[in-house]
């Protein structure tokens, strides 16, 4: 569409909504706004917002809504490790419903049995699926509940005297970034052992790392290799025995419901990324639900309030003293428990399992004929072993052979109505690496179209490498004319008035 | 198992189909999924079915299983709510709720600005328009909320001071406190609080003066203060901290900045605040995203944890195209080096918010915030109307907020919200536990959706509740 | 008018803002639209402003005006409702309801192919979908509603024959049968009915044979017909009416056809029905819309009067494209030369019918007509245990609807339901004035929303008010 | 997109929704399904409809609808005659609302009295814009209403004793088709006056129209070429004193409310397209409502039920024995009915006439904007004279200039993100024409928008006639390779079956 930005669409004058206005008596009793307000403080000139007629506010997000790819409209496998399932429309009309849209969250709550139910209830289902003992549903993405976790174990080594000494986290470099950011901004020093040749650190790797320094483990399983680490319970041994703590990040979850746990591991915590396993909306990017999970032992440093049962009813308990505090104002992000629950109760037992066996079925067919059609592609370590839900590829030899690189490729793949794929996470342990992650919501065609898109690319990366190398062509933008400008205090711009500055333009 | 049921594909999961899985099956040339699972040892794996519900296939039947669930919730719209302090009940615009239901921007996720040209712009218009909201250059991506917000302002001034303490003041929500404690310890481990004047509810100015000293970091303050009380002298503190090499991070609600100061001009150095009264649903204090906003220079640029979305020229001529500025401050590029932690925090609230204010413009805002005020103003009249009950309870000028006195009637605001139950009305925030030097008081709201019949109702409820 | 109101730019008329007013009519050269409107005669004009109520311009204001108004009806979610006839509630599967939503299909009108694509590729699927339900291969773009459609197969039929008599099934809605009789006369001014044996309510064969003539063109007649009976003689049927140069139409409710078969199959040369309880809420009526099938002859299609969309290639390799097929036998093309008349008719409906038969597949459909069969079985023979209730009252096979008779329990039909209401229950549709040689007698409907308990509730209702 | 068809994504066994089941004590107690339905009627094989996953649907009706160019996102000018309004969505929000989606039209009359209040109170509304006596929201589209109306005119000759005899209707050339179509299905023939100099007929052509053959007239005012027939009210005088009744097509009314109406020009029947002129909307062509105005006297024929209101309570009168019958199965479009009456109240009495006012405005603004840039456009009829809402344009000169006509450009609008624009109803009178009507919804720039690019197509239609030709280029789909497909019956397919065998597919 080649949407201006909306305040380019500004017409002095024009309005999109008229609020309401007070009744006459309240005016009158209230008298002028100016004079309620002290001296000084009342703004005289409004903020100079966009002035837009309502139709023109609806039809610029229609177009721009309209030039985003959502997971609910394409082939998504391309955001690998996000698990970007189909998001049933039932559950944004459930969402919707006064009962929960309409809550606040101070409510008596005698008055919100019925969500407070739905807390209970699917604690109940996460406590069953992870072998944990108690849930928070406080933390809004998966972030979010990693930094719980740390501050948990913070609480954990405080009370025990030892934090001043335990302040060392030991993780692996293919767990996710926020195993290392959020313990860090807790205040932890993060000990990050290497792969071995089966993708995982070694074992030697984890006894060298430990020490009376070791606060505790940050690790996923699998990682976002896709491979799974068959030593984790000795991982956790190791750690517990030197006084350390050990927290599952299980944003790889899809692919173990009902097939293995955190707690038959020996994990002290785990956390799922709801909006990645249960099927709620990513929503460009939130809000999302951190279910984070502890053992009995570690309950009592939750967030508060936790919700309880007394057998009658259902109730909100803030008399908790050792808790870690508040990670965010209210109980969680309560719309998104609310399609959470809706998800696994149509999928419900039958299915769960169904769920994993579906996902690595999906990706071991993937990568069948991901290597069947393109012999560049490589998927280092552990040879021969299966890769249970996704996996890290390589297209170092492409590279090589025709100076394509993995970033070309991903531009390249958003021409074809596809969502643009993601590499990897920070650093580059894989040279140029791919991930996919052909969850239970794709179909055996999705999958062959998006082979034949990759070998399609491979193709051109030899007949006709400008092509890519200077792709996208059919997307909604195009490739940035100087990427260096984001980075440049003089240039870089976040809001369109300080664009305009930067730019002399009025 | 049925095994009939079983033989049915799931709507969600197209190769559940047998004869699919199959055919996949055949293709990765193994028997079962078991193959797969098998590298699992034994003793990890799960050898029993999992015991949760069984699965709810129709659609129809989940509906009304879940809606019967949710109907058992008595919600703000049936009950008249004058609940706020955090979470508040606004109108939400019909093209709000149009755009936050597409799919595109529902289902979307971390798509790069050629694939997601429209989620980039959405959300640098978001940010845009907060800026001008607080006419300050720099804004993020939305984070999780506004306690979320405020205690990252507070990492932002320690890094950037290299001090280790905090003032707070203590007339702000005590959740957005306790999470300042929690996120900023590793930074900030010394958080002092400065005391309101009992009288007015403002700052007070010489607890403040007592407690800067030059290991000071930042203040925290709000305006309107967590008891919605409108403070006057922002140029005064921000002055003071100024002179000592601290920064001042003040907290806003955004519906205030139509009839209020912003800010930055009266010397803040960081505004904050929440995006949920902008055209979200309170969703029981789930529709939250906080917003941060600084001058746009490099020593605040380079502090920011959230991803920070910039416009630039594409090589198509006139065509605007976005990215990510100084990306490699985030923990997505620098992991445990990188300012602070990243993730999946509240972009959808962001982008609905910025419809809402392009909705609105600046008359509106200005329209909204008028209302707000002269209808907290006849509130708290009409509720002081009420025998032995004191509103607001502070000698001071309220945005939308209020606090109530009950000492008088000799009740608790316990049994005040009880007994107003049974008149179907959601009384205000009981503030007896956290602030017990205020005795039975509560925070009251009012917002456009309350009519003078509304209030009125209220004050004859309550007037019949205190059998005064 | 305030000067205030005046001067505020309307939300929806993006040129009222004054001084853009102002600014179009100096461009075009005049003070104000007095200056074009001067051209109308003064005795014409309307001298005084219109009576009509202010404006709501606050859209919260607006939607709680009326909302109360719609809050004071009592609906179908709230009431336990037993009425069909015509208008079902079935459920409304919510992708139906966000592609209904979409302000692309929602607002777009007469746009061609090749602008909106879109539109012309779903009126495709949707007809492709009912022609596979009805298993025949030409389809029309949906007309207002059934009446509509069996009412145009009538004319259609009378304009293939070149004969002015029809026959018409008793057993049919009177709603219905009135609106043939408006549509068709000017091509079948003789309308004859044909009785139902009392009985069974199946068509009474002897009567159509004493009926038919070498006059008649066409015979109207449903299956399942308005008293939900399933008629099982067809090909009976459509042979006597062949054997005289006649045609058989027979109008179905959709949802029946992934358990019965369809009129193809017996005979029939048009099928017809209502596109509703695909997956439109009932609103009172208006979720309707009509649908045609009839078999891909040049005779056929030469007399439909409603847009045709056909499938073609573009000039681009391998895709597809749309346009009209037949045009210029439409109003459109040929005004009062035209077959019939078109206009806007139900087009989003057929959409959303569309969605829903693609959501359900043959399985879902198979599965849901199989759950109605049974439903209504059970249903009939639960009241039928009630004492002075007859239930059904023909003795045949029912889909989804059936008579009730209520002779035994000496109350009339509309006594009964005032009298439900008081247990929040709809009864059935009353059938006393329209079929008064059915006694007191009324129409139930179940669907699939009404489980066992539903049902066991009407039937402890109806005891406790027929009262024996 | 290029989506597929949906028959061709099916896969055998995949479900979309799974309908609630009975419960199993209703099974039992009924039985097997198969033996409820008499011998021979049980459908062995189920339809063939298509097979897919819940995520495949949704995705491909979104592309579909991404790929459909509803007013509500589009400048949408383009639409002549439709008034192609903004349909505000608080009017979508509300007409889901259960107290209108959930109610059964044969509800107790006590059960809906929130509906017959608002049928009431719209009639009251309308009655005051148009002046008419009473008014049916039974028909659901303008033609519907015409027919209505033609209905109602066969009975009133009928009451008279004169149907026989009267079978003549009068119309003019530039008034709408349905006025045409729909009294000659009611079974009247017509006699279609050709425009005088003026662009309406003569009064001399009226007058040697009528006789005792004259059943009554069907007009427009303006018709479509945006005049306004200062002469209207002697036609309906000459009608009438010929015996014969008038009807007023109000498809155009837009540019009229508040500023004339039909009772003052002595019509005894009008209708108003509720979708056009109240801002309902169009439904990619319904459902839509069009209300017909009747005077008094021939309010008995209106379709039944009538809302009516006996001072206490609302209810339908069905007891009507001189009413047409039904013209449609219950009451009116009833959803349409609710946004209307929304559309209305915002608008209310302060804003109405502005929307003519703007109306006219905008049209003339247009106009002016259009002959400054380009020459070869002309207005036929009436010169000198203002139009009121819209203008037939032609485009002959350039035709003969360039070759390129109204067809080509027409096409070649679509190219530039604008629906492709509206030429004329057949006949063509004017040739090469072209008719847009930029209602109260547009602003100023959408004028100039629009301008700009009908001013750069004719341009391109002397410096590159090809692009034009052979446009769209950038729309959803291209142009058919051979229009004449869609009239050959081996070829035509309005049915994915019937293309199939077609083809000889599989």
């Amino acid at each position: 569409w080649n949407e201006p930005i909306i305040f380019e669409l500004s017409v002095p004058g024009r309005r999109g909504l008229i609020p309401p206005a007070p009744d006459e008596e309240i005016k009158k009793e209230a008298g002028d706004a100016k004079n309620l307000v002290p001296k000084g403080m009342f703004r005289e000139q409004p903020p100079a917002l966009p002035e837009l007629d309502q139709k023109r506010v609806l039809a610029h997000y229609i177009h721009l809504a309209q030039e985003t790819l959502g997971a609910n409209l394409c082939n998504d496998i391309s955001q690998g490790t996000c698990t970007m399932k189909y998001n049933p429309r039932i559950n944004e009309e459930l969402a919707a419903h006064p009962g929960i849209a309409s809550l606040h969250p101070w409510q008596d709550v005698d008055t919100v049995q019925g969500i407070l139910q739905m807390y209970y209830e699917f604690e109940e289902i996460l406590k069953e699926v992870s072998g944990m003992d108690k849930f928070s549903l406080h933390p809004q993405g998966g972030a979010h509940a990693v930094y719980t976790a740390a501050s948990i174990m913070r609480a954990y080594h405080r009370d025990r005297g030892e934090l001043d000494k335990r302040r060392e986290i030991i993780s692996a470099a293919f767990t996710h970034p926020c195993d290392h950011a959020a313990p860090a901004t807790a205040g932890f020093r993060l000990i990050i052992l290497p792969p071995s040749e089966n993708g995982y650190p070694s074992i030697e790797a984890v006894k060298a790392a430990v020490s009376e320094r070791t606060a505790g483990m940050f690790i996923t399983n699998p990682e976002d290799t896709g491979i799974y680490n068959t030593e984790i319970d000795q991982f956790v041994k190791i750690v517990h025995d030197a006084g350390g703590l050990c927290f599952y990040d299980q944003a790889n979850a899809n692919v173990l419901l009902g097939i293995a746990r955190a707690r038959e591991a020996g994990f002290d915590m785990c956390h799922f990324n709801i909006h990645k396993t249960f099927g709620t909306p990513h929503g460009c990017s939130g809000p999302g639900l951190g279910a984070l999970g502890v053992r009995d032992y570690l309950a009592k440093y939750l967030p508060f309030p936790t919700v309880e049962y007394d057998g009658e009813k259902y109730y909100l308990d803030f008399d908790r003293p050792e808790s870690v505090g508040k990670i965010r104002q209210f109980q969680g992000p309560a719309g998104v428990l609310v399609r959470a629950y809706a998800w696994i109760r149509a999928i419900g037992q039958e299915y769960l399992k169904e769920v994993s066996e579906i996902s690595t079925i999906n990706h071991n067919y993937l990568q069948k004929k991901l290597q069947e059609l393109i012999p560049e592609i490589d998927v280092p370590y552990a040879p021969g072993r299966r890769r249970l839900e996704e996996a890290r590829y390589c297209w170092q030899k492409l590279f090589e052979a025709t100076g394509i690189s993995t970033t070309d490729i991903m531009r390249r793949v958003g021409d074809f109505g596809l969502q643009h794929y993601w590499t990897s996470h920070h650093p580059w342990v894989v040279p140029e690496p791919m991930t996919l992650e052909p969850c239970e919501s794709y179909g055996k065609e999705d999958l062959d179209e998006y082979a034949a898109v990759l070998k399609h690319i491979r193709d051109e990366a030899y007949s006709d490498p400008e092509v890519v190398k200077n792709a996208p062509h059919k997307c909604a933008s195009h490739k940035l004319a100087d990427e260096s400008a984001l980075d440049d205090p003089k240039r870089w711009a976040t809001t369109w008035r300080a664009y305009v500055k930067k730019k002399g333009r009025t | 198992m049925e095994e009939k049921e079983k033989r049915r594909a799931h709507p969600y999961i197209p190769n559940s189909v047998p004869e699919i899985k199959e055919e996949l099956l055949k293709e990765i040339g193994i028997e079962s999924a078991e193959d797969i699972f098998g590298q699992i040892p034994e003793h990890l794996r799960l050898k029993r079915p999992l015991n949760i519900p069984k699965a709810i296939t129709s659609e129809y039947e989940l509906k009304k299983h879940v809606t019967d669930l949710l109907s058992k919730n008595k919600n703000c719209e049936e009950y008249l709510n004058f609940l706020g302090g955090g979470c508040w009940q606004h109108y939400v615009p019909a093209v709000c709720k149009t755009i936050m239901e597409r799919d595109e921007f529902l289902s979307a996720y971390v798509g790069e600005a050629f694939a997601d040209h429209g989620k980039f712009q959405a959300q640098f218009e978001y940010a845009s328009c907060i800026g001008e909201l607080v006419d300050m250059d720099m804004v993020n991506t939305p984070t999780y909320d506004w306690a979320m917000a405020c205690a990252t302002t507070v990492r932002m001034a320690s890094r950037m001071t290299g001090r280790g303490k905090a003032l707070v003041a203590e007339s702000i929500s005590p959740e957005r406190l306790s999470c300042i404690k929690n996120y900023a310890w590793s930074a900030t481990p010394d958080i002092e609080m400065v005391k309101y004047d009992p009288k007015t509810g403002l700052l007070d100015i010489d607890d403040l003066k007592s407690k800067l000293s030059d290991d000071v970091c930042v203040l925290y303050m709000e305006n309107p203060n967590f008891f919605g009380v409108i403070e006057s002298r922002g140029q005064e503190i921000a002055d003071l901290l100024h002179s000592k090499g601290a920064l001042l991070s003040v907290g806003v609600d955004p519906l205030s900045l139509g009839v209020l100061e912003p800010p930055a001009h009266y010397g803040a150095n960081f505004a904050c605040g929440d995006v949920q009264p902008m055209g979200i649903p309170m969703s029981y204090g789930g529709g939250l995203g906080g917003f941060i906003a600084t001058p746009d220079e490099p020593k605040f640029v380079a502090e920011y944890p959230s991803l920070l979305f910039g416009i630039a020229e594409t090589v198509e001529d006139g065509e605007y195209g976005f990215g990510e500025v100084l990306y490699e401050r985030t923990s997505y590029a620098s992991r445990d080096k990188a300012k602070d932690f990243l993730g999946t925090m509240a972009q959808l609230h962001g982008i609905v918010a910025g419809v809402y204010m392009a909705l609105m413009g600046p008359q509106g805002m200005k329209e909204l915030g008028e209302g707000l005020l002269q209808r907290a103003s006849y509130a708290a009249k009409k509720l002081s109307s009420v025998k032995g009950v004191k509103a607001p309870l502070f000698d001071s000028y309220h945005f939308k907020e209020f606090t109530v006195n009950f000492d008088g009637t000799k009740k608790t605001v316990a049994e005040i919200n009880k007994a107003l139950l049974d008149h179907k009305i959601f009384g205000g925030k009981d503030l007896s536990k956290d602030f017990p030097e205020m005795g039975q008081s509560a925070l009251f709201c009012v917002t456009e959706l309350h009519g003078k019949e509304d209030i009125d109702i209220l004050a004859d409820a309550l007037a019949s509740v205190v059998g005064m």
